[in-house]
């Protein structure tokens, strides 16, 4: 067992670089517009797996802050005028701030509890976006344009436009990995199995807990604000509790816990999106809804759990 | 249930039990009798399946199979909740006390299985702490008051065969005794008691029998007349 | 510096009326193994739940080291140097044996909030576990998942962790409970060696253990100190006996 | 001439959501009785094909499926785009391709004002036409006192503004107004304040199902017939689930109604045969729009955005859906609206026969005058 | 006679419809809390199973001609069977895992369910009509009240309040509870557990199908009816407590009022106040005001 997993340990740099490669490359297999949005939401995923992948806690608010950097990130590109990378930070910023607003409210319960309240906050993101004007309502904020990077690439181009993404997804994705192995990482885990315990040995758990809540509110919305410039457009469905959902079920397709599950959810969803808009018509949250009950029955350990397993069953024989 | 002309002086007989939970196989052939009116103790080390022979009893394991029979009846196929139905009554090793009701609640939840249960002054009298906190909510009490309550908990039902885990785990010096006394006077009410027990001091001068388990197995029966004599055997393998 | 490194005054705690705890003045020798007993409901566990501030008290002061300490938060009285064991065994099941001490270790180091720095900075903290987890005989488990491991050795790696916080003072609720005899003696052994330079305050009903290890005993009944000596006083004590014992051999009592 | 010898018509709709009963379904099944009407009509020596998707409401699903029709697939029109926050999202991709994209489902005006562009065009009506032309002809009707019930997002406080404006406008009093939240399901509070204000006329400047919802309580409470509800924006499909007893003496404008007369009801009766219901007037737009577009196509003999543009733009449309149909420079497709009022349960003799046509609205009123327009297009 | 600027009547008629639509949050939050308090899962497919009752008895009178008063009694029966069907087939092997999973399971029902009904039913609805006893309304001086309105808040504080006497006052209760906290062993004490969770879902199910045929004939009966709703219904069980029965009854009334009293004063806000007041609620008192402290 132990050798297998150290057999892991040595094949994971392997697997990262052959990724990193695929990434490098495909804009010129695959429409460079739907990788954006697979690498959006894998970011938007593997934050949300932060959370509750290593830290046990179930968000279902987290549209909130995908939303409201998407906003802030657009607001600040077309009518103050900055470049994208001011923007995309200035979007960060301010999920990282509401990360830390919904923090302190909800940390101090645990559980469904927690789940409930976070929703419960980011229904009033969502009506505050609404009807607030300057995020355009249901209209949506639009016409973003991309500008250029530090002012001078041209993001227009979509070529440019992918990459810049890629290295924010790389970004993202590398802080994550850096924070579930770190001494913080270390702390979250033995928060998780058992909190009392680490009360005791002097631990002050909700500070614990409220850095990887506004870590996660951070980076999903990195993800989010990217993800206007990639559109050129906010709206609310980033905001609405049904992508909540979806970051949910995406993370839990792909695997909880696993760190490539999310990316690799949010590939399978935003395909089968795409490629069910043609299809089904009116069956396409039907289909969903039957993915989610079958992942939570049947699949617990998600598409990069259950090939860990196999990988590990095989090797073990 | 237990009527006096009740052709089985047997009350409860185990044979070949295995007992799994998930993939792990932690009983491997447990036989074993009980006739009405004995008591006879598990003992053995921590982990070696005591407490997982009693569960099994009741079905509160993953998986079990073999043969459990109450009163000469094969029970082993039956649902949980049917087995106090059986007369059976358990004290769990981690006492079970419900927070969301009051003292008084936890103790008249159990239904009454047949006649001849305890009535609830006669338990007020044993344990007088349980009256004094009655109302307060279940897990409120004292861990040993807990203990009361688990152990005072069966008694009121009129189950005729006990399933004791740890009774004595956590009481006081004082109460310890007063639950030997107790189960002197239930045997002579014709109880049937299975403990499990650590504390061979309390065990010893009650039991019948003892069974001595090791990884899942009996590896020795010891009826009380022989207990002297293997007393060193006993400590060597329990450390008692 | 004081002798006594505990002392409550007037310590009180009501639940709805009802005195759980009444008046307590408890003073604990430095260095000293100092057993708190009593009958079921005397109100042992909630003086420990006081001293560690799982909850406040209706009444009453804690000093600690001099200090008062009554009204801190439980992190902070932690990081004081007064922790405590819990009744049940209290580890991270998922975590090996090595990290499991780890986690006590970290706090010193100050970089718990370090969410850029690589788990590997911690490796400076093995030989300083490895120590510890040899010092309770775990050292050939370091790299056991932890919930794979028997009773009595989680109970003696939990006993590791909370020394990694290099305590002064300890409190431990019913440490044999549920053990075997076995695993009673070995525990045993295990706090008679790490009480040296350092306080014990134990619960613990196992009388046996007690009379072997206790420099001091302070008995509780219904909230209030009924007496307090050494071992061969308390147990002559009519009143300890008829209130715990319930007969006038404390011997019986032994398990 | 034309790319590939095919004209590719991408249909990007709501076909599970809010809007799926008004749009959807229906309109795909509408462009497609089009592209099969314009083969057996005008025998074009091109093909016609269609490709549709569920934009499910989401602005970037709708911008990365248009843009991949254009870039990808040869799409030479996306069409439908059912709300505006799509509706725009789409018009920046057409634009930034240059493809035509053609407008029947979304509402707002800025898609003809600041958000205007020179290869899309809003086809069937928007909220200005329904709005304006409700409390015009309402108000020069005799409903001279008004209260408004106004979904509280930038699209009703739209609507609540530009009525009134019209209301004053012609004579009448607007006594107040009250915000309900979005969405909303009890309107009881709401619908007692309007009741307090003693107004005539409760315009209710929201859609869908907040709209419905109002209109039913509005019955429960006794409220009407004593005052009388104006729809702003409203639907045959919200007529027929509330029924007429809920919704009878209500008056809303529509820029189609099935039953106007012999043409309107023949293509109706062949619409209903496929879908089991009538067709809404985005439905009907979408229809009209499509063929307009391929009939353009045809006679500029070519694909080519802008002269199939200013092909559709010089073309008059005269169908059974427009009377005195012309799309103009703004992108705004003009033609005659029409206010109804909604019948009485016993005035309606067979399925669907839901309105009274108290008033044709000419083209020239019932839209935006281009004078006011913001859409920097306009030549002034 | 004016209060703060507003008309006493209408100030009046206000609390009464805030007192209306709280029966509404109550029915629909005392089935969420009991189910929460039994299986420890937020039953997110509350919303739809609402809808449904709704739906069962738009069909019954559309396609059968059942008419309202039976279908008060056979939706929430149909529902409630098939809330006993899922919990058999899915929920039941939910349990021994972490109870998020009860969360997620019962979301993508809830989209199932959704999805399905849109699909039959379409989006717009359908009419439903007062029943003919309950038709018109009295004239209460300050206002004009449906007779129907007056049932409903009739009808729903009987059923909360008996629903309460039976988990609080009876031995039923009392197994609930304990079976809440340990299932095992209060099988082993002689108790159908499995038989009594069932039990218990299927009455949580039916009554939210019961709030649904109740609000059949107030609302239009479509397939998202549910699901807006039901994420103020989950505020008003924090805000409540979570689990506990008389907590959800309470402050469902309660927060009906209080949204009735926004309407009047800030419309606007009328739609986050519940959040609002459980935000302020969780600072004081993080258990819920009804709630055991956690
Ligand atoms: N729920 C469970 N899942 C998996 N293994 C278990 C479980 N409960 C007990 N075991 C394992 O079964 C074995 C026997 O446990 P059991 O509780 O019967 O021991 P015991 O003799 O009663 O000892 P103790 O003194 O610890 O109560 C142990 O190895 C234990 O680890
Ligand atoms: N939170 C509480 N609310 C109400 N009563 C309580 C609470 N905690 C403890 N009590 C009561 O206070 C008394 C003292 O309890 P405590 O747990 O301190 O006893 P103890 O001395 O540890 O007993 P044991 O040896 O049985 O563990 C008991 O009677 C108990 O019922
Ligand atoms: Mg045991
Ligand atoms: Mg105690």
């Amino acid at each position: 067992m132990s050798r297998n997993l150290s057999m892991f340990a040595r094949a994971t740099p392997l697997l990262f670089g052959a990724l990193f490669v695929l990434g490098l490359v495909a804009p010129f297999a695959v429409y460079p517009t739907f990788l954006m949005k697979i690498l959006c939401f894998g970011l938007f995923a593997c934050a949300f797996n932060l959370l509750l992948g290593f830290a046990g806690l179930l968000s279902f608010g987290h549209a909130a802050f995908l939303g409201t950097a998407g906003y802030v990130c657009g607001m600040l590109v077309r009518d103050a005028g900055v470049t994208p990378e001011v923007g995309i930070l200035g979007g960060t910023l301010a999920a990282g701030i509401l990360g830390w607003v919904f923090g302190v409210l909800a940390i101090r319960r645990s559980g469904i509890y927690f789940a409930m309240i976070t929703l419960a906050l980011a229904q009033m993101v969502f009506f505050f976006a609404l009807q607030w004007r300057a995020t355009g309502g249901e209209d949506g904020l639009q016409g973003v344009p991309r500008g250029h990077l530090f002012g001078v690439i041209d993001l227009s181009n979509n070529l440019a436009m992918y990459y810049l993404v890629f290295a924010v997804f790389c970004i993202g994705f590398f802080i994550i990995y850096r924070a579930i192995h770190s001494p913080f990482g270390q702390i979250l885990k033995a928060i998780r199995e058992n909190e009392p315990r680490a009360v005791s040995l002097g631990y002050d758990v909700t500070k614990f807990k409220l850095l990887a809540f506004v870590l996660s509110a951070a980076l999903a919305g990195l993800a989010g604000a990217t993800k206007t410039l990639v559109f050129q457009l906010a709206s609310l469905t980033d905001v609405h509790w049904h992508m909540s959902g979806e970051v949910v079920l995406m993370t839990l397709l792909g695997g909880l816990g696993t760190i490539l599950g999310p990316l690799a959810g949010a590939a399978v969803i935003v395909s089968l999106q795409s490629e069910l808009a043609d299809k089904v018509g009116s069956w396409v949250t039907v289909i969903m809804g039957a993915i989610f009950v079958l992942c939570v029955l049947l699949f617990r350990r998600g598409i990069v759990g259950e090939l860990q397993a196999l990988i590990r069953r095989s090797g073990v024989n | 249930m237990t009527s006096a002309f009740e052709p089985h002086p047997e009350m409860l007989r185990i044979s070949d039990l295995h007992a799994f939970y998930g993939e792990s196989h932690i009983l491997h052939g447990i036989d074993l009798q009980v006739a009405r009116g004995e008591c006879v103790t598990l003992l053995g080390r921590n982990g070696s399946g005591r407490s997982t022979t009693l569960k099994s009893v009741l079905g509160l394991v993953g998986r079990r199979s073999g043969s459990i029979m109450v009163n000469g009846k094969e029970v082993v196929a039956e649902p949980t909740h049917r087995m106090a139905r059986h007369g059976i009554g358990y004290v769990p090793e981690e006492r079970a006390i419900f927070s969301s009701l009051s003292a008084e609640e936890n103790l008249l939840l159990p239904p009454q299985v047949s006649s001849g249960g305890m009535s609830v002054d006669e338990i007020y009298r044993m344990f007088p702490n349980l009256e004094e906190r009655r109302a307060s909510p279940g897990t409120k009490l004292s861990g040993g008051e807990q203990q009361m309550l688990a152990m005072a908990r069966v008694l009121r039902t009129g189950a005729r065969l006990l399933l004791l885990d740890e009774i004595t785990e956590g009481l006081a010096p004082v109460i310890v005794k007063k639950l030997g006394e107790v189960i002197t006077e239930l045997k002579a009410r014709g109880f049937t008691i299975v403990m499990v027990e650590q504390n061979f001091r309390f065990a010893a001068p009650l039991a019948d029998r003892h069974y001595v388990l090791e990884h899942g197995e009996i590896i020795a029966t010891i009826p009380q007349a022989e207990l002297p004599g293997r007393m060193d055997w006993l400590h060597q393998t329990l450390g008692v | 510096m004081s002798e006594f490194i505990l002392e409550t005054s007037g310590l009180t705690k009501e639940f709805k009326g009802f005195a759980a705890v009444s008046g307590v003045d408890l003073r604990v020798r430095r260095g000293h193994i100092h057993a708190l007993i009593g009958p079921n409901g005397a109100g042992k566990t909630t003086v420990f739940n006081l001293l560690t501030k799982f909850l406040p008290p209706t009444a009453g002061t804690i000093h600690f080291e001099g200090r008062d300490i009554t009204h801190e938060a439980p992190a902070a009285t932690a990081r004081r140097g007064l922790v405590r064991s819990f009744q049940i065994s209290a580890t991270f099941p998922n975590l090996t044996v090595l990290e499991n001490v780890r986690i006590g270790l970290q706090r010193k180091l100050g970089t718990g909030f370090h969410f850029w720095r690589s788990e590997k900075s911690l490796d400076v903290l093995n030989d300083r576990a490895m120590a510890l987890l040899e010092s309770v005989d775990l050292g050939r488990f370091a790299d056991t998942v932890t919930g794979e491991m028997p009773y009595g050795r989680k109970r003696a790696l939990e006993i590791a962790t909370t020394l990694a916080l290099e305590p002064t003072m300890m409190l431990l609720d019913e440490p044999t409970q549920g053990m075997g005899h076995e695993d009673i003696d070995r525990v045993v052994a295990l706090i008679r060696k790490v009480s040296e330079n350092r306080t014990i305050l134990m619960v613990e009903h196992n009388l046996s253990v007690v009379a072997n290890l206790c420099d001091r005993i302070t008995v509780l009944t219904r909230g209030s100190v009924l007496a307090e000596g050494s071992y061969g006083e308390v147990s002559k004590n009519p009143k300890v006996l008829e209130a715990y014992v319930g007969s006038d051999d404390m011997n019986d009592a032994h398990h | 001439q034309i790319s590939g010898n095919t004209v590719k018509i991408g249909v990007l709709t709501d076909m599970s959501g809010t809007y799926s009963d008004l749009a959807g379904p229906g309109a795909v099944l509408a462009t497609q009785m089009a592209i099969d009407d314009f083969i057996a009509q005008e025998k074009p020596t091109f093909k016609v094909e269609m490709v549709s998707a569920d934009h499910q409401n989401k602005a970037d699903i709708a911008s990365t499926k248009a843009r991949e029709w254009f870039e990808r697939e040869g799409v030479d029109t996306a069409t439908e785009l059912v709300t505006t926050s799509t509706a725009l999202a789409v018009m920046k991709i057409g634009k930034e391709m240059n493809k035509v994209v053609l407008m029947n489902g979304p509402a707002s005006t800025p898609i003809t004002n600041e958000q205007c562009n020179d290869v899309s065009v809003h086809y069937t009506y928007d909220t200005y036409a329904l709005a304006n032309g409700t409390a015009k002809a309402v108000t020069q009707q005799g409903g001279k006192t008004w209260f408004f019930l106004t979904a509280d997002y930038a699209f009703g406080q739209a609507l609540e503004k530009d009525s009134s404006a019209v209301v004053t406008a012609n004579g009448g009093k607007v006594l107040g107004s009250v915000r309900h939240p979005f969405p909303a399901s009890d309107f009881s509070s709401f619908l007692l304040q309007a009741q307090a204000s003693g107004a005539q006329i409760i315009g209710l400047a929201n859609a869908g199902a907040d709209t419905t919802n109002a209109i039913k309580q509005a019955a429960e409470f006794g409220i009407t017939p004593k005052q009388q509800l104006a729809g702003l924006l409203m639907f045959l499909s919200d007529v027929h689930s509330l029924g007429l007893k809920n919704s009878q003496g209500m008056y809303l404008t529509t820029g189609f109604y099935w039953d106007r007369d012999d043409q309107t009801r023949a293509w109706s009766k062949r619409f209903f045969d496929k879908q089991k219901r009538m067709p809404t007037m985005v439905q009907a737009g979408q229809y009209s729009s499509v063929l307009h577009y391929l009939k353009a196509v045809k006679a500029a003999g070519t694909d080519d955005t802008a002269k199939v543009m200013a092909q559709m733009k010089k073309t008059p449309i005269n169908d059974f859906f427009a009377r005195n149909g012309q799309i103009r420079e703004d992108g705004r497709m003009i033609h005659d609206m029409y206010l109804v009022q909604v019948k009485k349960p016993d005035e309606s003799k067979y399925p669907w026969d839901y309105y009274h046509i108290r008033q044709v609205i000419p083209a020239a009123e019932a839209f935006q005058p281009l004078s006011q327009s913001r859409c920097p297009l306009v030549k002034k | 006679m004016e209060i703060f600027g507003v008309p006493s009547a209408l100030f009046g008629s206000q609390l009464l419809i805030g007192l209306i639509n709280g029966s509404f949050y109550a029915i629909l939050s005392l089935g969420l809390a009991i189910i929460f308090g039994l299986l420890n899962i937020i039953n997110f497919a509350h919303g739809a199973q609402y809808m449904m009752g709704a739906f069962v008895a738009w069909i019954a009178l559309a396609k059968f001609g059942v008419n309202y008063w039976v279908a008060l009694l056979l939706a929430p029966i149909l529902v409630g069977a098939l809330g006993v069907v899922l919990e058999r087939t899915m929920l039941s092997k939910l349990y021994k895992l972490d109870h998020l999973y009860g969360l997620l399971l019962t979301f993508g029902l809830a989209l199932i369910f959704e999805g399905v009904f849109r699909d039959q039913f379409g989006i717009s609805g359908q009419s439903y009509e007062v029943p003919e006893l309950l038709q018109g309304g009295v004239n209460l001086g300050f206002m004009f009240m449906p007779i129907y309105r007056g049932w409903v808040v009739v009808a729903a504080l009987a059923v909360c309040f008996g629903t309460w006497f039976m988990i609080e006052k009876t031995k039923l209760g009392a197994y609930l509870r304990a079976g809440t906290e340990n299932p095992q062993i209060v099988q082993a004490l002689g108790i159908n557990v499995p038989l009594l969770i069932t039990f218990t879902y299927g009455y949580g199910v039916a009554l939210a199908a019961f709030a649904g045929v109740l609000a059949a004939p107030i609302y239009q009966v479509s397939p998202q009816m549910g699901s807006n709703l039901i994420i103020v219904v989950f505020a008003v069980v924090v805000i409540g407590g979570m689990g506990s029965i008389m907590g959800s009854i309470v402050t469902g009334l309660g927060l009906g009022l209080v949204e009735g009293l926004t309407r009047v004063f800030y419309p606007e806000a009328s739609a986050v106040v519940v959040f609002f007041i459980m935000v302020i609620v969780l600072l004081v008192r993080p258990a819920g005001l009804f709630g055991r402290a956690v």
